[in-house]
């Protein structure tokens, strides 16, 4: 067990790796294509299992990371393989294991055509992903960043719909040149810090901080703002914000269910997790500086998200642009630089994560009975599948972010964070904080709007389109895979404690770096002690 | 006095040659004109006191290469160059590509004539035989040997590319030909 | 006055020794023609000519008032340029080399004491070489390789399938047969020390004369220098270019008057120096053994007897090619170029690695 | 005028620039060949003339060895023409157009 | 007997040791070529014969690197240093691959095996020497020995038409550039009045004729501009590379422009190399560092739009190894501006370990392509590899690791080689090598999409006619293997190598003894 522990997060990397190659090693003696799917169920399910021991240690000090492993990769070079978790990723890692297992059972029969194939990309997509959330030194960050593009490239091209090949290089090409430019970014800071200690460079996350925070390294505020940029660009096109996400719907729309879940659940939490975990970090000041831009993007992605997503034919596009909306609250949550406000942020990924997760799979559900997503297609199916209307409502309630279900309490604590917050301050006159907190709110009326919608048009009224009458229930994988989703909705929603305690930390030494740097002090509310008191 | 007019005699000559060589169309022609060349560098050669280097140049350029280019052009029984229109931007391309070199050999000459000249000794002279083989054998060993290995691989090649087409080479070339002919038909 | 005569009178000396050496040249090799006519009437069992003057002495004017009476065709369809060129290149490059050749010791007892204003007053010395040039071995080579562009400029301008074969075959021919004689010419060349062909023969002198003289430890080269040197010339049996059964005379098929004399003479002129190259690389050049015993050495008799020794081993080389003409039968082409490449290159390179074997090893 | 250095260079310059526009210009694939022995040429009589000029052997031999280059390349080039003539009846670089799309 | 000669001789200092490595190969070349024309029928000996002599030469290698040789050996022609080393070992891995990789284009194409092995052997000896080479006159021998027997090898396929065109366009186009190199190299030689770079290094700043050093270098850097295929200069790539036959073409994609690349590095980088001031040196590393990087940008940029616009892999290929010359020329330009030996060290082993990367990719694709191209490359169009993804999952594979690699993934050794060769670039932090990096970066950018588009292309589109996968002989599949395992390794572990290419070798052979 100690063993286990010592070497957690290693193992939780390299556990779907070997997954990956025995599933297919076992193809390739066999000839066998339909147990795979055994594979995948067992090892992702481990995962969750050994991820779950991430609780035997208690929250890492500030600052601090838990399970950490520091070996050198490439000396040469000066590269290490560092990974910890804290509190920022603790969430997401557990999000990660929690979410796979769930998708691997959506697949379950989805899948037709080669099913060795798709099941080893999903699991080389967790490792992936995984050591995107663990890591902490900037080359192996970049490398797992880049290298959970291949698998979900080939998940969207061999097993998506009819435009999948436009989707699949869109989607690549995409995150593929934003991530570049965080290379030259990377490497630029390598030297910097070289430059700066008079020694060697290093890509390691924390000795970097910490040469930032000793005042060894003073970035030249050009310098800066280049850097920044590059590192936020990569990241902004992988959450995605306003202007750059183009590509999601594309990628939603003609990925398997599974990838959808997994490119909505997880693959967009890298974005923002690189945001708060380097952007802020390393660059407070240009941060700061830039916060209104990155505001004024969230918001209008939140709105235009709505807006779009309202006159959306295709059922799943629709939800993919619910993810544009929904990934602006948690931009807006970050950038307000309250406690309040990253909090809820991180709570809205998580939320986001299950909520539209579960949509999609719900989507899922009904293309491989219908194998359309046209909206128009459906209508009344309430009648026909009651279990399904009923999951499906709940989880809608839960994206809406009605009280008690878990959207409510990240939506609510990024509003109150935007309130609080003294970003934009620019002028006496107008509080554009309060601007853009009530133009959130409006993005929440208008996601219900849009969602109750397509409540409307797809489970209530008539069954007119003959063929869905045909149509069966949810039989019990199904809704054994929605429990555990259902249940997570429920209980982030009512009982919030035990999720923004590990993140609050974190979140605090984050704040503190951005608002320290700028010379103010750590602004501290009411409200957000009592949200500390909760605890 | 003689050796300046001589310089210029044959440097003249060398560049009508090379002039002659380009205009003309007729491959032939230029490769004479060509060999024209050689043998006033060979000379050229000598009024820099190198004499072995002139009589390799005349042994290999135009004893040798020049005697392979003619045979080539007589065995291939080449034409004049057709008149077709070239591309005109060739043209182009080569007149900017000529007069950016005669800047740079004008450039070179002045620079060169600009500093001021060490005055060369006249008895002093390292073209000899034994000044030349004396350092092909000592500083150029290495050289020589590679010029050895690289005439081997030269003969290998001309070889391989002379010899007759091998039985699958031919096969390639009958398939090829069936394919042409397949399509043709079907077009 | 005085001081312009003894300014030119060297260079008088030169043109004069050249006139006369080249003049020598040409009668003998004017000569050869007449000797080939009558050796190989004689080995046919012929009279060979002999109505111009007594015993024919005269008939090589009468050839050559023939040649330049007779009418000059020029092909319609031929590049004239390259037409007219062709024969002067030939005849050219086979004159060329006689330049180098030492035809007898340095003279260094002359006396010029009968010319008026002692004009070459302390001058005593006469090289009997035209020019005595560090790279004589690889100047031969040089030009002999030139020489080809006669044949094959001929063979081309000539504008016939004909001339044009004969043209290409030469060319073959001289290329595949240069590299064996070059091969051949090292070993001595190395033996020697030098390229200078006065150099070469000096290190021929001396006794006994039997081992110096570069026949008998280059003996292979030596054999391999003649076959290659008969190839060089297109003699028989090596005569493919010119063969009169297949190619009609060859690449001066459409040659007639004057032209196709200096192609005649260049060919013979060719034969004549080549002799010469093997007489000085091989046979001690103009050295005659135990002569110094006799005369002294650089005296005028001395020389002349010299001279003569050399002419007779040149004669015996040129007497040699006659007889092989009228002896062996013609090759066909690709046995020749077999023969070339597969026999005397390698034969010659063998005997150029064991040459500088024994160099090394005789030198440790 | 005494020939001294530029002029040399001057005329090797000349000669050089001669070849590569004759390169440029010429059509067939001969012709350039010769075209760029001219320009060899002329690199050639730069090294002599500096190895005159700084009394270095040296040069000179970098010379012998371009020469041995320069033969092997011709031999080597020729069985490339001849070769490609075979096929196509021509060596008029022009034709030579069939690896465009 | 006379022995006028020998006697003047000095012995000259030929430490045979040195140059053991290059001896080899082309001993191995030799007795490939005897071999051959005693027993023509044993096509897979000779292909061992040239296996063994690239191995041993590669062990002499290795044992070599922590040697010292005196200064004088070879008359200082000879350079023993990291550049030397590793780019040997490249060229080495290059030879051995591209063996492995012909056999089957080698059976059913007839091509002279022997004289293939033997010009294959050759031409590494000749880009073994471009690397070893410390004197100019070494570096243009070894340059023409490695052209002249590609030039044959791009003609082998004598029936057919494209290679015939591939091998005259190159030879006069290879012509072409030696001359431009050569003339650079007569005018360095006459304003320093020495041809060892050494030499040359320490006498830049007091050259006899400095103009002439700026004139010659630029026409250096012509020529070696079109041997490494730099943008203004590559006009003869893409059709060469399309017509040669497959095999041929990944090594010339590799080899000789790695060769090239070693020179370049050696004469530029050690030649002319940094020296502070305004004097004559420190204007001309100015000018062709700053020339350098502007040909870079150009390279990268064009190379990469080219290539989109391609159907045929071979020639998307071509273009993409533009590009990837661009991306080394970045490396290199980072080599120049290095303040110290160790940093410079470090960029020419970045410089080598990008090229070592790519040539092991690129011979890896090639081989693919020459095997699905079957004979003649006739199937080598992007349509020709629709659908074939799932039917033979092993090659697909191992092409969409190569086509990663080539676009520089993580994990993979691609990733690696790029981030090498931006670092000594960003290092200098001069704004033209920032932007130079930016435009790589973009050009890798752009450059997914063709790479990619042979993914679409093999895993997301269907085959409509029926395929079956050819079969891969054991040679073949040795090579493919080797070069996966080979990118994926370096891809994760590539520290040793790294270092190992680093690691300044002992100076030895530095300086040319005396004159």
């Amino acid at each position: 067990m100690d063993l286990i522990k010592e070497n957690l997060l290693t193992i939780l990397i390299l556990l779907p790796t070997v997954g990956a190659i025995a599933a297919i090693a076992y193809k390739a003696v066999t000839k066998d294509d339909s147990s795979q799917r055994w594979f995948a169920l067992i090892i992702t399910t481990l995962n969750f299992l050994i991820s779950l021991l991430m609780f035997t240690r208690g929250v890492p000090a500030v600052g601090g990371f838990e399970f950490e492993q520091n070996v050198p990769w490439i000396p040469a070079i000066h590269t290490n393989y560092h990974v910890g978790v804290d509190g920022l990723s603790f969430w997401l890692v557990l999000l990660t294991t929690f979410i796979m297992p769930l998708s691997v059972l959506c697949a379950w029969t989805a899948v037709e055509k080669k099913k060795t194939a798709f099941f080893a990309f999903l699991l080389l997509l967790e490792s992936a992903m995984l050591g995107v959330f663990v890591t902490l030194d900037l080359l192996v960050f970049y490398l797992f960043f880049e290298a959970s593009l291949i698998p979900m490239f080939f998940l969207i091209g061999v097993w998506g719909g009819k435009n999948r090949i436009y989707a699949a290089v869109k989607f690549f090409i995409f995150t593929a040149v934003g991530s570049l430019l965080m290379l030259v970014a990377i490497i630029s800071l390598y030297y910097i810090y070289a430059g700066a200690v008079q020694g060697s460079g290093s890509f390691d996350f924390v000795e970097i901080l910490a040469a930032m925070q000793s005042g060894k390294l003073v970035l030249g505020s050009q310098a800066g703002m280049l850097l920044f940029l590059a590192f936020a660009l990569s990241f902004a096109i992988k959450v995605p914000i306003f202007p750059v996400h183009t590509w999601l719907p594309d990628a939603h729309t003609e990925a398997p269910t599974a990838g959808s879940v997994i490119l909505a659940a997880i693959l967009l939490k890298m974005g923002t997790y690189g945001l708060m975990r380097f952007n802020f970090a390393f660059f407070p000041d240009q941060a700061r500086e830039t916060a209104w831009i990155f505001i004024t993007l969230a918001v209008i992605g939140i709105i235009y998200g709505a807006l779009v997503a309202m006159v959306q034919p295709d059922w799943k596009r629709l939800i993919a642009y619910t993810s544009v909306a929904h990934m602006g609250f948690v931009v807006l949550g970050m950038f307000s630089f309250t406690e309040l406000g990253m909090q809820g942020a991180v709570y809205q990924m998580l939320n986001h994560g299950v909520s539209t997760g579960a949509l999609f799979i719900l989507v899922g559900f009904a293309y491989e009975r219908r194998h359309t997503r046209e909206i128009s297609e459906y209508g009344g199916l309430a009648n026909v599948m009651p279990n399904y209307a009923a999951i499906f409502i709940i989880t809608t309630m839960s994206s809406i972010g009605l009280p008690f279900l878990n959207g409510f309490v990240g939506e609510f604590l990024i509003m109150v964070g935007m309130f609080k917050s003294n970003i934009l301050n620019v002028t006496a006159s107008t509080n554009w904080n309060y601007v853009a907190a009530m133009a959130a709110g409006i993005g929440v009326i208008l996601a219900a709007v849009y969602l109750l919608w397509l409540v409307q048009r797809v489970f209530f009224g008539k069954v007119t389109n003959s063929e869905n009458k045909k149509l069966t229930d949810l039989n019990a994988r199904e809704i054994g895979l929605m429990i555990p989703l259902l249940i997570a909705m429920v209980v982030m929603g009512v009982y919030p404690k035990p999720f923004l305690e590990r993140t609050d930390r974190a979140i605090k030494t984050i704040e503190a770096r951005v608002m320290k740097s700028a010379g103010g002090a750590v602004e501290k509310t009411e409200l957000d002690t009592k949200a500390l008191e909760n605890r | 006095m003689v050796s300046t007019a001589l310089f210029f005699l044959f440097a003249g000559f060398a560049i009508m040659c090379a002039i002659s060589m380009v205009y003309h169309k007729n491959p032939l022609y230029s490769a004479i004109s060509l060999v024209g060349v050689f043998l006033s560098l060979a000379c050229i050669y000598l009024t820099l006191a190198a004499p072995f280097i002139a009589i390799v140049q005349i042994l290999v350029y135009a004893g040798a290469i020049m005697v392979l280019v003619v045979f080539v052009i007589m065995l291939l029984n080449l034409d004049d160059e057709p008149n077709t229109s070239r591309l005109k931007y060739l043209y182009a391309l080569g007149g900017g590509l000529g007069i950016v070199l005669l800047a740079q050999t004008l450039f070179v000459v002045y620079a060169v004539s600009r500093t001021p000249n060490q005055a060369i000794d006249p008895n002093v002279t390292v073209g000899n035989t034994i000044d030349i083989g004396r350092a092909m054998y000592t500083d150029y060993l290495l050289p020589v040997e590679i010029v050895g290995v690289m005439l081997l691989m030269a003969i290998v090649g001309s070889v391989v590319l002379a010899r007759r087409l091998s039985q699958p080479q031919l096969e390639l070339v009958i398939d090829k030909e069936e394919e042409r002919i397949s399509e043709e038909i079907n077009s | 006055m005085e001081e312009t005569l003894k300014l030119i009178f060297p260079y008088v000396v030169v043109l004069i020794g050249v006139l006369l050496a080249f003049q020598g040249v040409l009668m003998i090799v004017a000569y050869t023609v007449l000797g080939e006519r009558k050796v190989l009437g004689w080995i046919q069992g012929r009279v060979g000519p002999n109505r111009v003057g007594p015993w024919g002495v005269l008939q090589p004017f009468a050839d050559l008032l023939k040649f330049i009476l007779k009418e000059d065709i020029v092909p319609n369809e031929s590049s004239k340029v390259i037409y007219y060129l062709a024969p002067f290149i030939a005849l050219t490059c086979a004159l060329m080399p006689i330049v180098v050749y030492p035809f007898g010791p340095t003279i260094t007892t002359i006396d010029w004491s009968f010319l008026p204003y002692g004009i070459a007053e302390g001058v005593h010395t006469l090289r009997l070489v035209i020019a005595q040039i560090d790279v004589g071995v690889l100047f031969v080579l040089s030009i002999t390789s030139v020489g080809v562009y006669g044949i094959m400029l001929a063979g081309w301008s000539s504008n016939s399938k004909y001339s044009l074969m004969g043209g290409l075959r030469s060319s073959a021919q001289m290329i595949s047969y240069e590299l064996a004689m070059g091969a051949s010419v090292i070993g001595v060349v190395m033996l020697a020390g030098s390229l200078d062909l006065t150099r070469i023969v000096q290190a021929q002198m001396g006794s006994p004369w039997y081992m110096r003289w570069f026949i008998i430890p280059q003996f292979i080269g030596f054999v391999v220098f003649l076959i290659s040197a008969f190839a060089e010339t297109n003699r028989v049996p090596f005569d493919l270019p010119e063969a009169e059964t297949e190619l009609v005379a060859g690449f001066h098929t459409e040659y007639s008057a004057l032209k196709f004399a200096l192609f005649f003479m260049a060919e013979y002129v060719n034969m004549f120096t080549v002799s010469m190259m093997a007489t000085v690389l091989f046979l001690g050049g103009w050295y005659v053994p135990g002569l110094s015993h006799l005369f002294d050495v650089g005296s005028v008799p001395y020389a002349l007897i010299s001279i003569g020794a050399f002419v007779g081993k040149v004669i015996f080389f040129l007497f040699l090619y006659i007889w092989i003409r009228g002896t062996l039968p013609r090759f066909r082409f690709d046995q020749l170029m077999n023969f070339g490449w597969k026999f005397l290159l390698p034969l010659g390179l063998l005997n150029l690695i064991g040459t500088i074997i024994v160099v090394f090893f005789l030198n440790r | 005028m005494e020939p001294n250095l530029a002029t040399y260079l001057g005329l090797s310059g000349i000669l050089f620039t001669i070849g590569c526009v004759g390169v440029v210009f010429k059509r067939n694939a001969l012709g350039m060949f010769m075209c760029i022995e001219l320009m060899l040429n002329a690199v050639n009589l730069t090294f002599v003339a500096f190895s005159r000029y700084y009394a270095d052997v040296h040069g000179q031999l970098f010379v012998f060895m371009v020469m041995s280059v320069a033969a092997a390349e011709a031999a080597v080039g020729l069985g490339i023409f001849i070769a490609f003539f075979r096929n196509r009846q021509s060596i008029d670089v022009d034709t030579a157009s069939i690896l465009k799309n | 007997m006379s022995n006028f000669l020998l006697a003047q001789l000095t012995t000259p200092n030929a430490d045979v040791t040195l140059i053991l490595p290059e001896i080899v190969v082309a001993l191995a070349g030799i007795v490939v070529m005897l071999y051959d024309s005693f027993f023509p029928k044993q096509k897979a000996v000779s292909g061992a014969i040239g296996m063994l002599g690239i191995l041993i030469s590669a062990v002499l290698l290795v044992l070599m690197w922590g040697t010292s040789y005196s200064g004088g050996a070879w008359s200082g022609m000879i350079a023993h240093d990291n550049l030397r080393l590793s780019f040997g070992l490249v060229f080495l891995m290059i030879a051995a691959m591209t063996i492995l990789a012909s056999t089957l284009w080698v059976d059913i194409e007839g091509v002279p095996t022997g004289e293939f092995h033997a010009l294959l052997l050759f031409a590494t000896f000749g880009m073994m020497m471009m690397a070893a080479g410390n004197d100019l006159v070494v570096i243009f021998l070894g340059l023409e020995t490695s052209s002249i027997a590609t030039y044959v090898m791009a003609g082998l396929r004598k029936g057919d038409l494209r290679s015939n065109e591939s091998a005259l366009k190159y030879f006069v186009l290879g012509s072409f550039a030696s001359a431009f190199l050569l003339y650079g190299m007569a005018l360095v030689y006459g304003a320093t009045g020495t041809t060892n770079i050494p030499l040359i290094a320490a006498s830049v700043g007091a050259a006899k004729f400095p103009a002439l050093l700026l004139i010659g270098s630029a026409m250096m850097i012509v020529g070696f501009g079109f041997k490494v295929a730099l943008a203004p200069f590559h006009v003869w790539t893409p059709d060469v590379y399309e017509g040669a036959p497959a095999p041929i073409t990944g090594f010339m994609a590799a080899g000789p422009k790695a060769a090239a690349f070693s020179s370049f590095l050696r004469v530029f980088v050690l030649g002319f190399p940094l020296v502070a001031g305004a004097q004559a040196a420190g204007i001309l590393h100015e000018t062709w560092i700053s020339l350098l990087a502007v040909l870079g940008i150009i390279t990268i940029l064009f190379g990469n739009v080219a290539a989109i616009l391609q159907n045929n892999i071979k020639r998307m290929l071509a273009y993409s190894s533009i590009a990837h010359a661009g991306y080394a020329t970045v490396g290199f330009v980072g080599a120049g501006l290095a303040k110290t030996a160790a940093e410079r060290n470090e960029a020419i082993a970045a410089v080598a370990f990008y090229l070592f990367v790519y040539a092991i990719t690129n011979l890896g694709a090639f081989a693919i392509v020459s095997l699905l191209g079957q004979r003649n490359d006739r199937r080598a169009d992007f349509e020709d590899y629709n659908g074939i993804g799932f039917k033979a999952p092993l090659l697909s594979f191992s092409l969409s690791v190569f086509m990663l690699s080539l676009l520089g993934m993580p994990l993979t050794a691609g990733f690696i080689g790029k981030v090498l060769v931006f670092r000594p670039a960003l290092e200098s932090g001069n704004v033209l090598l920032v932007a130079l990096v930016v435009v790589a970066v973009i050009g890798s950018a752009i450059s997914a999409y063709y790479y990619l588009r042979l993914l679409v292309v093999m895993f997301f589109r269907e085959r409509a006619v029926d395929w079956t996968p050819p079969k891969v002989p054991s040679a073949l599949q040795t090579a493919i293997a080797a070069a996966v395992v080979a990118v994926l390794y370096f891809g994760l572990f590539s520290d040793g190598l790294i270092r190992r290419f680093s690691n300044a070798a002992p100076k030895a052979a530095d300086v040319r003894a005396e004159r």
